[in-house]
Parts: structure tokens; sequence; C-alpha cells
């Protein structure tokens, strides 16, 4: 992307929907590096910070949150309309998050489950990502992201280039950590093979297996994972769960997922 | 004297809280006549999604009903189980999670008195302004905030969703020498926290004595974090498991929180309803900075909780540094755990204030019900009670801005979480 | 050439003697379930009474009731990691106020290490790894630096796994060259060989006795032992013609639906050597970094050209891999790239067999 | 040069815009040594770093024998392509190379030349025409072949219809697609090869383009009984470090970067016909 008038800092927004937060945290939690940043951008909109115009116009808006109400709908249309590059963050934005899970339930009738009074609630029973109602320039994948992730984002696009997605598997980052396999040397059902890398591998990095918080890679072949994890003896319905977790709605793990969920309610 | 008038007080978002939420306000001469803390935040139908789940996912997902405080989240799951289960993780894995809890304390805390509260009391917009002219406190608030990042990393991988607790421990054993050179920085760290919580005490805050009843949880030996039982200052003292014989939601119009009353009444919870009922278990050291205080504890303005904030990170920094002092690798990272049926509670204190959780498990280790009671919605009946008495106080007759600025800064000063506060079901009409 | 024996009990001597001419010592050691190398300081690290059991997708430690040191076949890595860093900063970047760029070359500041324990696939692992790095007009750097001053250690292997084919590929069980010392473990200690002057320098002040004849044979049985007990095997050496003339073979579509693509065959690979760039830039923009990472042949990133990724699938990738490493390897370093470890075999998730593979590619049959 | 990595610094002498999403960056060293020191051939490539975001192979197209500035002709498609679209004269990047082997322009002198390329602008045969086009005497007929997906993406007609008036020199210009103006051919260039008068007996044939182009361009010079041992291509593959480690431009055995880019048609015959290597 090509940056306007060189000369004025560009502009930015953080706009937030349905989501617990943790991905406006890459950026809160930068420490001195927010300082920074505050001297090469200008944060127009960022309410948990502090600034608020969110029909601001701006250069790059980061969007966290999925789409689950009317007026989510309504909203997030408008900011596309208000921004040259729009940046969805996290898994909310980019799968739908844990809480696509409704989808799979019909969400109302889960809101009546929920809600002594559900007129009260503006809810769709489906929660979405943002690319289901935009257009989206840029997704960074992960629940949450990074600051790595965020900055290194940010740097490029203040550069004017698109910056790289990385969408390789955990297990090339997990492999160039030197770390021991936790499926092939303790039989742990690692979501490793199937999810994005950039998370730097935590979960194998700490004796545990992944639960692929990173979304799918590119050419994932869940469906040979989860055979492979029924193999080795994990029950259809647990490795079913594994795909339906906290990026459910994506396509390749819904598919290896919903047939093998043991009906949820 | 101006005529008493007709206003609309409308702060469509909140800034600096967490999550989105809105105030509305309506007076009719001296009164108001209605008042909205409306949280619009959509519901994320959580203790839904955990219904079929197995007890060993629940610490993953719960971790993401809030991104400021998911450690909390994890540490009642946890507890909740292993209460069930018969477990006893050992004196390693309890005093660990002390620490990893004191992180979470520390960062949360941190990013709330510096980027959330302080603009408002030095009067600047937002953080970033405020640094430019205070850059010492905001590097002091932004090294606190990563050294308790940090010490949450240290177990949990990363600090926002960390990926270190299960039921029965931990999934790693951190090194020694990682353990060693965060000791360090704590030790480092403490005469900063030191100065944090004169510094706090030392602003001027606004008068504004209120009767209010505070509920923590009281442990006999500690400051409370995973353990204990409910007390309040009206005398309550129950059992976790005994959560709703004495609290009790309810759902309103305007707002997708659930509103929690305690014997039907609002109450505080969060850190100054912590030190008003546990202020003999502080350390000495941080005791006698809180002495040195204009005012006395407890106490009964609600401003005051941006000092009991800093000397909570100040308790924090000690408390991870004492337990981290003499550390030692031990034989498991976690207990073996086997599942059983029946009904897990437990409550620990969150950032915010007293976090409830409670499971149904199925004979197969899954979740059958799940309910979650977080800090915001206890306090989200004090905060209305408290805009009130703040606004009839100041004097309605105040400018829209004056009392719009109050109205900000009373809410702010409760750190409301609104993504917490946000997942509910009300269990009894979730059967029918 | 034969030097001596050195009683088990006085293992810590060479080490001793390592340390004293100044090398890093890296050892196996046992760590998260599986052997690695790691920094060596006592012989009490090594591995004592283990043993590895792998087949296609597994890999466990295991307890024996034995004294020896390396009586297990080989662990997660083999010494690529070493010479050729998984991720590495080639160079920076400064960028002045005017715009103007200063490049810097960045080099490892490397103590040199002696790695002991060191099998004979690794050893022709590393001489390949050589060849690509090193055997060119203008050397790479970075492994030149790493590589230089590398002592080391072999340690003929005694004890095979389930997946090791060395004998077939002729790179083992025997350690063959490419070392400054060769040790064969007997219950009572080593036969200590020497392939270099450093080497014989090394231990010539430790005091071998002389070797018997009766632990000679021991030493020579127990490798015929080793060869005889792999299992496993390549077809033949050179399978380039038959992989070659079956690109549109059924069998690369079967593999497909089992491979996850995840790379951490040519991870663990001790000869794979693909590498993607990585550029990176100061939050402020004042400087930047140009590093390489371990790529691999199954990521879409490897073969991608704006717009098209030549390799769009699975069956093309592991197509590459395999016809890759044992058939152009042949055209590009006179050889097959397979040294016959085991690795890929063991650390795959999805359990697939290299061998398996290659012989139902090679044979024209395409089920099974 | 030492390191064989590591760029060294250039400087935009001048930026010429030649379509929408083409340009010319032309460049010079900025150590006057490292400047007087670079030799290149036609056909063979340079790495271009844009600061920060990553390196491209891009290939010299300028005149080898000019020794002021160099120049790269740039089709801005991707993330460092189009970074580059944006610079201006006296902005900074890195350069390191010439890398490769570029076209077998002593065994061209004195024959014919025939030259296919497909897609926009394929600067390795713009390299290769201009080095000819400047020394016309000593070459003999010249084709020039280009294929075009649309009639509209034809850059420089103006060249080409200058081209076709020289001596000696035939232009075959065709889009799959064209327009009502279009002047030239309406279908794939390699449907027209048969118009190309080849003389099977001293003609060499260069080409560059898309894979399955070049596919069917030889089997179209079948026809001429033209041996394959006179047919060239320069070949495209991913490229992180031009100097043969890195093992992205692997095609069959050949390392694109160093074995190529121009490979001699039986060479990589057996690759080319495989689809996915
Ligand atoms: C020998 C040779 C000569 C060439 N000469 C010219 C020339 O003269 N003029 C010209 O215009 N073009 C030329 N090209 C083509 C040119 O190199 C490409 O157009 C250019 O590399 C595209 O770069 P990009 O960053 O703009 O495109 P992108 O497609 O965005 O990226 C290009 C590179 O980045 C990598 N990449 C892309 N996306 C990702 C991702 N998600 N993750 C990791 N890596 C990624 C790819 O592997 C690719 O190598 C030549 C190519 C070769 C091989
Ligand atoms: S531990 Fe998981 S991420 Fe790592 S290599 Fe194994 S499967 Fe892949
Ligand atoms: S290893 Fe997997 S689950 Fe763990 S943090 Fe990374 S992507 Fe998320
Ligand atoms: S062969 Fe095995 S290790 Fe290699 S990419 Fe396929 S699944 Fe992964």
């Amino acid at each position: 992307m090509t940056l306007p008038n060189p000369g004025r800092k560009p502009r930015v927004a953080v706009h937030k929907f349905s989501s617990c937060d943790g991905c406006q945290l890459a950026l809160l939690g930068l420490g001195e590096d927010l300082l920074q940043l505050s001297t090469l951008v200008e944060f127009v909109h960022f309410a948990e910070a502090g600034p608020v115009d969110p029909g601001a116009e701006v250069d790059i808006a980061f969007v966290e949150g999925s789409i689950g109400t009317a007026a989510d709908m309504e909203r997030i249309r408008e900011v596309r309309a208000k921004s040259r590059f729009l940046v969805a963050i996290g898994a909310c934005a980019t799968s739908g998050g844990l809480q696509a899970l409704r989808n799979l339930a019909g969400g109302q009738a889960w809101i009546r489950a929920v809600y002594p009074r559900p007129a009260y609630v503006d809810c769709l029973a489906t929660s979405t990502a943002v690319s289901r109602h935009v257009q989206v320039d840029f997704e960074l994948w992960g629940c949450p992201v990074s600051s790595r992730q965020v900055t290194v984002a940010l740097r490029a696009l203040l550069s004017g280039v698109q910056p790289v997605e990385e969408r390789d598997k955990v297990c090339m980052e997990c492999k160039r950590s030197q770390m021991v396999c936790v499926m092939v040397a303790r039989g742990l059902p690692c979501m490793g093979p199937v999810t994005r890398a950039g998370c730097g591998a935590l979960c194998p990095g700490i004796g545990r297996d992944c639960y692929a918080c990173y979304g799918p890679a590119e050419n994932a072949n869940a469906e040979a994972l989860a055979r492979r994890m029924e193999a080795s003896g994990i029950p259809s319905a647990a490795v079913g769960r594994r795909f339906l977790s906290i990026n459910s709605a994506s396509p390749p793990f819904f598919a290896a997922g919903i047939g093998r969920m043991d009906s949820h309610d | 004297m101006t005529e008493p008038r007709s206003i609309a007080i409308h702060v469509p978002v909140l800034a600096r809280v967490e999550g989105e939420g809105s105030l509305e306000i309506r007076t009719r001469g001296r009164t108001i006549a209605e008042l909205k803390l409306r949280i619009f935040e959509p519901p994320r139908l959580f203790e839904k999604l955990l219904e079929g789940r197995d007890y060993g996912e629940v610490p993953d997902m719960v971790a993401r009903i809030c991104g400021i405080c998911p450690v909390a989240y994890q540490m009642s799951a946890v507890h909740a189980f292993e209460e069930l289960f018969g477990i006893d993780p050992g004196p390693w894995v309890r005093d660990m999670r002390r620490v990893m809890y004191c992180g979470e304390w520390m960062q949360s805390h941190a990013l709330h008195i510096h980027l959330l509260a302080a603009p408002d009391l030095l009067g600047y917009d937002n953080a970033i302004a405020m640094a430019r002219d205070h850059p010492d406190i905001v590097r002091r608030g932004l090294l606190l905030q990563a050294l308790g990042n940090d010490l949450i990393r240290l177990f949990g991988a990363r600090a926002v969703h960390p990926v270190g607790v299960r039921v029965g421990g931990f999934h790693h054993v951190p090194a020694r020498s990682d353990v060693a050179e965060l000791h360090a920085r704590l030790v480092a760290a403490v005469p900063q926290a030191e100065a944090l919580v004169r510094w706090a005490a030392a602003l001027d805050l606004p008068e504004s004595e209120q009767h209010f009843v505070s509920v923590a949880l009281r442990h006999p030996a500690e400051y409370p974090m995973n353990a204990g039982r409910l007390a309040s200052s009206a005398g309550l003292d129950a059992a976790s498991a005994d959560f709703t014989q004495h609290f009790a939601e309810r759902q309103v119009a305007h707002s997708t929180a659930l509103y929690c009353f305690l014997h039907g009444k609002p109450y505080m919870v969060g850190p100054l309803a912590r030190i008003n009922l546990n202020l003999e278990r502080l350390p000495a050291a941080v005791r006698v900075v809180l002495d040195e205080c204009r005012f006395s504890w407890p106490s009964r303005n609600p401003f005051h909780s941006i000092v009991a904030r800093a000397a909570e990170i100040y308790f924090s920094v000690l408390e991870a540094a004492r337990l981290l002092r003499d550390y030692s690798v031990p034989r498991a990272a976690h207990a073996e755990v086997v599942p059983r049926a029946g009904v897990a509670t437990a409550a620990t204190e969150a950032p915010r204030g007293v976090l409830w959780h409670r499971y149904e498990v199925g004979e197969d280790g899954r979740i059958t019900a799940a309910r979650i009671v977080p800090p915001t919605s206890q306090n989200q009946a004090r905060i209305e009670a408290d805009l009130r008495h703040s606004l009839e106080t100041l004097g309605l007759e105040r400018s829209d801005a004056e009392l719009r600025q109050r109205c900000e800064m009373v809410i702010r000063s409760y750190d409301p979480c609104i993504s917490c506060a946000t997942h509910f079901l009300d269990l009894r009409h979730a059967r029918d | 050439m034969e030097a001596g024996f050195l009683q088990h009990g006085r293992f810590q001597a060479l080490l001793d003697v390592l340390h004293g001419c100044g090398y890093r010592c890296i050892g196996p050691q046992v760590r998260d379930g599986a052997i690695v190398y790691d920094a060596l300081s006592t012989c009490r690290e090594l591995p004592q009474g283990v043993r590895d059991l792998q087949s296609a997708g597994s890999y466990r430690l295991e307890r024996t009731s034995g004294l020896r040191y390396f009586g297990w076949a080989n662990g997660l890595q083999a010494l690529k990691p070493m010479v050729f860093a998984p991720e590495e900063t080639l160079w920076r970047v400064q960028r002045a106020d005017d715009g103007a760029l200063r490049f810097s070359a960045s080099r490892p500041s490397f103590a040199n290490l002696a790695v002991i324990g060191v099998r004979a696939c690794d050893l022709a692992a590393l001489a390949l790894l050589d060849r690509h790095f090193l055997g060119t007009a203008v050397a790479d750097p970075c492994y030149a630096a790493r590589r230089s001053g590398m002592f080391l250690v072999a340690v003929h292997c005694s004890d095979p796994s389930g997946s090791c084919f060395c004998a077939s590929t002729g790179d083992g069980p025997q350690a063959s060259g490419g070392f400054d010392l060769a040790l064969s473990e007997l219950d009572e200690g080593f036969i200590v060989e020497t392939g270099s002057a450093r080497g014989a320098d090394t231990v010539a002040g430790l005091g071998l006795e002389p070797v018997t004849a009766s632990q000679r044979d021991a030493a020579a049985r127990q490798i015929d032992t080793a060869r005889a007990r792999q299992r496993r095997g390549l077809p033949s050496r050179d399978l380039r013609a038959a992989l070659v003339s079956n690109p549109e073979h059924p069998r690369w579509e079967q593999v497909a639906q089992r491979c996850l693509a995840c790379g951490n065959c040519t991870s663990v690979c001790p000869t794979c050597f693909c590498h993607a760039v990585c550029d990176s830039m100061e939050l402020d923009g004042s400087a930047g970094a140009h590093a390489r990472i371990w790529d691999s042949c199954f990521t879409a990133g490897h073969s991608q050209i704006h717009g098209l990724t030549v390799r769009p699938d699975t069956r093309t990738r592991y197509r590459q891999w395999l016809t890759h490493k044992l058939g152009s390897w042949h055209e590009q370093f006179g050889r097959s790239g397979c040294v016959g470890c085991g690795r890929c075999i063991s650390w795959c998730p999805a359990g697939i067999d290299i061998t398996e593979e290659a012989a139902a590619i090679c044979s024209g049959s395409s089920d099974g | 040069m030492d390191d064989p990595l590591l760029p060294h610094e250039a400087e935009v002498a001048e930026y010429i815009r030649e379509s929408a999403g083409i340009f010319t960056l032309r460049l010079r060293f900025r150590d006057p040594a490292v400047h007087a020191g670079y030799r290149f051939a036609p056909g063979q490539f340079n790495m271009l770093y844009l600061y920060g975001a990553g390196e491209v192979p891009i290939s010299v197209v300028s005149d080898p024998l000019d020794d002021t500035l160099f120049d790269h002709t740039i089709r801005a498609l991707g993330r460092v392509t189009r970074g580059f679209a944006q610079l201006r004269a006296a902005d900074r990047l890195g350069i390191r190379g010439p890398y490769g082997r570029g076209w077998p322009l002593d065994q061209a002198r004195g024959r014919d030349v025939v030259i296919i390329t497909g897609g926009l602008g394929c600067a390795p045969a713009v390299s290769l025409i201009n080095y000819i086009v400047r020394r016309r005497e000593e070459f003999g007929r010249l084709v020039i072949m280009q294929g075009v997906k649309h009639a509209d993406d034809l850059i420089w007609a103006e060249r080409y219809r200058r081209w076709s008036q020289m001596a000696q020199t035939q232009v075959v210009v065709a889009a799959d697609v064209g327009t009502p103006l279009w002047p030239w051919q309406v279908g794939h260039v390699t449907d027209f090869i048969g118009q190309a008068h080849i003389d099977a007996r001293k003609t060499i044939v260069m080409m560059c383009g898309p894979e399955g182009m070049m596919r069917a361009a030889v089997g179209g010079l079948q026809a001429y009984g033209l041996p394959e041992s006179a047919v060239w291509l320069s070949m495209e593959r991913s490229m992180q470090c031009a100097v043969g480690r890195c093992g992205h431009c692997q095609i069959g055995g050949k390392f694109v970067c160093k074995d190529g880019p121009v490979f001699n048609y039986p060479q990589v015959r057996e690759l080319l016909a495989v689809r996915g290597l």
C-alpha cells in the first residue's frame, strides 16, 4: 500500500467487536515500544487507550473481534468505508473465534437458554469473521495475536509494503527451535501439523500439544491428522472437539470436526 | 443559584475501560430520573460453549472470556475441578500459581493505573499525552506491567491466554535460570513499586464518603488469591460452594451483562474491597506505606481504589519475590488427575475481584452445565449507586462536561471489564 | 588408526582433555523424552543405560540395565543445526536520515565445538552439507565459521533402531572417515581410533591401554550384528531413473492423502538444506536485518513465484522431496541425499516411511 | 565480492514509468569502485533489496557496454516489487549480482535469431532485443514474437512498430483477446510460429515466458526441423539466495539461479514436460 502525503503521520484506528480484548493488548502491552509507536502514528480511535473517534477516516484500521450482532454488521461496513487498509487481528476477527461454536448449535436457541429475557439481547445466531462481511486487506491470525505480529505488520505498512503472511505450519517453528516433537515422542494429539505458524510453537515448547489457536495453516490436511489421532486411540468425538474449538468456523477445521462431534445439544 | 434543569448525558463509547460500554443519564430537577450503565458488548455465551467439553479443555476455553485477566479464569476453573476430583497439587504448584497470579495483578493493575486511570487524575486525554509530561511515571508503570507479563510468561509461555496451566498443576517446570533472572528483576523493582504507592496516595483524589459493602475472599493466613472463604464487611462468612445462597444475578433491559446482588443489595468487589477486608494480611512493608496515607483504612471512598491497586502491585512484587527466592525444581509439574462426577465450584480473586465458577461434571469428565460470575457483574449495581451518589454530591447544576467527566472517573475507578461481564448465563432459567 | 583402549570409567578424562584444549563439548543427552545434542560438562550427563525404540511416527526411550553411554541409535537431530543454524542473521543494514544504507555482514561468534557421539550417518550427512555450503567458488561464510574448528568424536553404531537403514545406503553403521576420533563402545570401555593429526594429539596423553584381540573381535562382531539387524532399506543406491520416469505414479496421490505437509521430515533430515530468507526492521525504521531460516519443500513459499505456486498441493511437494532426495541429488552431488538415518521415518507425525514410498514408486506398483 | 550475500548500496538515478504497472529503475552503485567493477551479460540478473522488505531477482535490461548506469525494468506484482514502484530518484536500495548464465550471444552472432516471449514486457527478452538491435549488423534475420493475454496488456507498442520497420526484421505480436483497433494478430503467439519463416540450418531461438507457452513453442518449432540444441530458454523460479544454496529455484537437479536462468532446451526437456516440478 502507498501511504498518503509523506510528512503527515499515518492515522490508525483500533476497533473492537465481539472479543476478549486480548488482541488489543498486543498494542497496550508493548511497554516502551508503545511510546515509540505513538511518535510514528496517530491513534485517532483506540477507545481502550483513550482516543475515541470511531467514524474518523484512517490509513490503517485494526479490527479485533467477530461480527455477532446486527449493529456490528452495520458498524463494520462503516469502518471499512473509512479505512484505507483494514487489518483483521485475532481468531475472532479472522474466523469468528471461540464464540463461533454457537453457529453449530443455532445461536438463537442458546440465547433463549442463557438470558431470562432474550428480547433484550441484540445478538445474531452466528459469530462470523470480518472477511465474511467486508473486504479485508490483511489478516493476522492467533488467539491472541502477539505484539511481534502486530508491530511487524504495522512497520511494513508504515514502509509502504504489504506485510508478509505467515502461513506455514507450527511444526516448522517447533523444529527450528529444536523442540522434541510431543506427538512422536509422547503420543500427544498435537495440532501443530495443521496449525498456522506465528506463535513460535509455544505449546510444544512447554511440553504440551498445540491446540490450534492460530487457526489453519495453508494446505492443512486436517482430515489426515484427525485420522492419525483416531488411529492412536483418541475417541472420534474428542478428535472432533480439537478441531471445533477456537477456530471452529475455519473451513478445514470445520470439515474435519463436524462429522466427528457427537450431538452437541 | 442556577435553576434545576433537565439534562441528558450520553457517553456513547466509554474510553479507557476494557470492552465497550456506554452511559446514559437523565435528570429531572434535582433528581436523577434514569441512570443506565449500558453494556452492549454482544454476549458470547461461554457457559453454553462449555457444555459437552472435557474438563481438561476448560482452562484454555475460559481464558478467552477475558484477555486482561485470563489467569484468573484459569485459576478459578482448575481449583473447582481439583476440589471436586479430590486432588492436592502440593505446595510447589500452590506457590507457583500464586506467583502467576501476582503477575496478573501486576500487569492488570499497572495497565489500569497508568493507561486508563491516571490520565483522568492528571488532566490528560490519554496516557500517550500524559507520557510527554510525566515520562518517568509512565515508564515506571510500563516496567511493572512488563514484569507482571513476564511472570505470567514464566509459567504460561505468553502473557495473554497463557498455555501453561492445567488441572493438577502446570504443563512444565520453569528453568532455574529463568526464575533467577525474574527474581532479580523483582527485587530490583521493589523500590519502584513502593514509590508507586506513595505517588498514588499523594494524588488529588475526589472526596466521596459512601456506604457500601465490601466483598472479598479471606484466608486464615494469606492475603487472598486462590484460596479463602467469601467474606463481607457486613459479616458474611461462606464457603464458595454456597455462593448462590447469598448472591443472585438479575438481568436488566439495558445491558447484556447480568447484575449480581448480595442479599438483594449492591456491593463492591476488587482491590479496595480486598484491602478493606484483609488489611492485616498485607506484609508489614505494604502496611507501613498505607499507614502513611492522608486517609485511613478501611476506606469508604471508592476513588481510593487506585491506591489499593498500587498497594497490591507492591504486595505482588514482594510476594512473588518471596516465593521465588528459594525456588526448587519439583519432581513433577502436575499431580495425576482422575475425574469424577459432581458439582465443582471455586472462587478466586481476579484483579477486579471475586470470580466464581461452578461446573456440573459427568462421569466421563465432561461438563454438563457451567456458570461463571465475574467481578464486573458484581460491581455493576454498585457503580450505578456510586454514580448517583457522586453526581448528586457534585451537584447536578454543574456543566454537562463536568458531570460527564466525573461519571467517567467514577466508572473507571472500578476498572470494569466489559468483556468479562458479557458472557452470561442464568442457570435457573437455562434449565427450563 | 587404532590408538588404544580407554576404560569405561575413564571416559571423563577424554572430555577433560577436550575441555583443556579449549573445546566446548557437545554431547547426547536425554531431554523431553528424546536424545538431543547439548552442552556437555561431565560424562554423567550422557544417556547411560538408555535405548531408543523407533518406528514410523514414534520415538520412545527406555531404561536398560546396561552401563553403556551410546547404546542407542540416534536422536532428534544430527550435526545440521550446529553448522547450518535453523535461524541466522546474515547481514544487517542501517538507514541514515537521508536514506543512505549501510550494509554489514553478521557472523556467528563461535567457540570451537567438540561433538561427542557422532554417528556414521551423521558424518556422511556432514560431508554432503560441506559440499553444498563450502564446495563452491565462494564458501558460505556463516557455515564456514561454524564448521571450522569442529572436532568430531564418532562412535560406531552398535544398536540401530527400527527406523535405521544406513547399511542399505552404504553410510553405516561403522564410521569410515571424516572424524578426528572414533570409538567402539564395549561393555568395559572404548577402542579408540584416530582419524586426524589433532585427534592423535588429543589422545596422546590419555594413557590408553593396548587393545586385545578379543576386544577387536567383539567390536567387529557388534558392527556385523548392527548391520544385520536393520530391517529397512532402499531398493538401490541410485533411484534416479526410476523416480524421474514415474512422475505421475498414483502412489504420489496416495501418500499425499496421509502426508501433513508439515516439514518435520525435512527439518530432521541431516542433509536437507533448503532455507528461506526473512527481512525485518526496527520499529522506528532505522535499521534492518536479513536472516535465513530453515524452510522445507513442503511449504507453499518454497515454490512460490509471483502469483503462482509451482507446487500447490501435497502430491507435488512430496514428489519434490523424494525425487530430490533420492534422485536429483545424484546430479547435484554425485550421490543420493539420503544417508539412512531413519529420522524422517520416526519423526514424521503421520508415520510415513520413505523406504516404503520409494519401493512402491520404483517398483511401479501403485498399491500397498 | 568477499561475501556472496551482502548487497551493495545503490541509488536510483532515474525512475521511468513505462506503463500503469511497469517501471524502469536506472541505477548506479554508490561506491564508484564497486560501480566500475560491475560487469554483466544480457540474461543475467541482480538481487534487488528493498529496505526492510526483501530481495527479489530482476534481470538487467540495459546494454552491458553502458557503464554509466544499469537498468532494471520491473513489473509491480507483489509485496516487494510494488514497494520498488514507489521509489524515486535519489532513493537507495541494495544490489548484489550479477548472477546466472545469460543468453548464448556468441553462438547467436552471424545467425538468424528468433525471440519468443510471452507475458508483459518479459524482461530477459528485452535486454536481448536491445542488445541485438544495437548491433544489428552482427546478426542475421531477427524475428521478434511477443504474446500477450489481452491487447491492452501490450506495452512499448511503439517499439514493436519501430522494430518491425527495421531491415531483416519481422515482428509478430499476438493477443489472446484483441480489441477493434488492434493492428496485430489475435490468438496464442505460438500459433503463428509458422509465419516466422525459420531457416532451420542457421537459426537460434531464444525464449522466455510462461512454461506452457514455451512448451507449445517447442512443438511449433519442430515443424521446421530445427535441432533442439538451437533452442534456449530462460526459466523462472522462486529465489531466496541466487547462489545455489537456498534450494528454492530447483527444477529437477538444476538450480535455476546458477545453472540458468538461461538453459539449452535439451538440458530441461524432461523437466519442462512435467507439471509441478
Ligand atoms: C531470474 C529472474 C529474473 C527476473 N527478472 C525480472 C525482471 O527483469 N523484471 C520483473 O519485473 N520481474 C522479474 N522477475 C520476476 C520477479 O522476481 C518477481 O516478480 C518478484 O520476485 C515478485 O516479488 P514480489 O515481492 O513483488 O511478489 P510476491 O509474490 O509478493 O513475493 C515474491 C517473493 O516473496 C515470497 N513470498 C510471497 N508471499 C510470501 C508469503 N506469504 N510467505 C513467504 N514468502 C512469500 C515468494 O516466495 C516470492 O519469492 C525475475 C525472476 C527471476 C527468477
Ligand atoms: S510437537 Fe507438534 S508442532 Fe512440534 S513437530 Fe510435533 S506435531 Fe509439529
Ligand atoms: S502452539 Fe498452537 S495452541 Fe499453542 S500458542 Fe501456538 S498456535 Fe496456539
Ligand atoms: S512426510 Fe511426514 S514429516 Fe514429511 S511432510 Fe509429510 S507428514 Fe510431514
